[in-house]
């Protein structure tokens, strides 16, 4: 339930496919949490890389935490170019009461920024330029930095 | 041999190099200008599971990631 | 941007209208929540009533406060029967910045759970039963009741 | 006259009653068997906004609600 596409999303057959999906599961509550580019420091798009492998596991460790609460995660996202006032990310969390489903969707699209293989680039005059300031570093990085 | 590979925005080739552990690697790579400012803050994934530690044993075949600072979303 | 409708929610076409609606506002993240009738204790479905001259006060308190912060809410919600697995209720969020959006939705969820003018009642057996187990007095309730 | 409505799941009437302040409608109120039971969990509105005291005034014209306890969603 980890979809990745190359460019925008298709928001609106996103929501409606994973609704329709689970439209029979008896889940009482469907939270998505939709990111769409914005306009802002003259950028005209953003543009992804994603190392898969990693995005994977990291992913399945999370389905595994929502499972043991009977709730679900879905999850899509960009590689490669996104322009402004497109949507490059989604995630989901179904579960059978709202409580969890609220807690879910914070605690998860805050690891998910902190912690998926993603690098993001600001697409500006021409260029694809890595944002480090907004990037975060993975805990527990820096190991190979340590001076013996 | 192991494999060592630069993730996203770190402009390196993949390396095959002679070692058999992480402690080497640092030595290594804290030698290469190129991306010893990328080391402070990248993680490191061996055979794609992320490692806390340099105390791991690397054999032959081994891939050992560099991921540098991530921004999904 | 309070929706009433009769009957079920056909939630696909309002997550695509209200991402529509603003897809150039420049919202960076858009919180849906949407909930969905669940089969429990044999009921076939739910049904509602609702008072609309506070239920508007209410919502137009909340967009305020989340006009004050730059985003924007909006929400849908069903009048009488829902059955099982259609959904009666949706609210959204849309903020620049995720934060505000999730604790918006949060907070907007929970405050109109336990304050929003609205009835629910269980279809069972062909009878239209009032929640009273699940149901919240509404703040300052019980000054009628106060014996001199 | 002031008009008193009961909503949501209280099965009652309007009723439309001379009284000039919420005290009164409480004395009144709490005789009434059908609907005794409600008001120590029913909030209380004077035309759509609510009300946490009985320190109201109402004059001619005016709307009292009794809200019960809600579930929306």
């Amino acid at each position: 339930m980890l979809y990745l596409y190359d460019g925008a999303l298709n928001v609106s057959k996103i929501l409606k496919d994973w609704y329709d999906e689970e439209a029979n599961s008896n889940y009482g509550a469907y939270i998505p949490f939709v990111g769409t580019v914005r306009s802002e420091d003259g950028i005209s798009g953003l543009s992804f890389d994603i190392y898969e492998p990693i995005l994977e596991r990291w992913f399945e460790a999370w389905q595994e935490k929502a499972r043991a609460k009977g709730a679900i995660i879905k999850m899509a996202h960009s590689r490669g170019d996104v322009m402004l006032h497109e949507s490059s990310y989604i995630a989901a969390v179904f579960s059978p009461k709202r409580r969890v489903a609220l807690e879910f969707i914070d605690e998860f699209v805050e690891d998910f920024k902190a912690s998926a293989p993603i690098w993001k680039y600001d697409l500006k005059d021409g260029q694809r330029i890595y944002a480090s300031d907004r990037s975060t570093a993975i805990k527990g990085s820096g190991i190979l930095g340590v001076k013996k | 041999m192991v494999r060592v590979e630069f993730l996203g925005p770190i402009q390196k080739e993949s390396l095959e190099i002679e070692i058999t552990n992480l402690e080497q690697l640092a030595d290594i790579l804290q030698q290469d200008k190129e991306i010893a400012e990328w080391l402070e803050n990248s993680a490191v994934a061996v055979n794609d599971m992320l490692v806390n530690s340099l105390d791991v044993a690397l054999k032959d075949g081994d891939k050992v990631s560099l991921l540098p600072p991530v921004c999904g979303g």
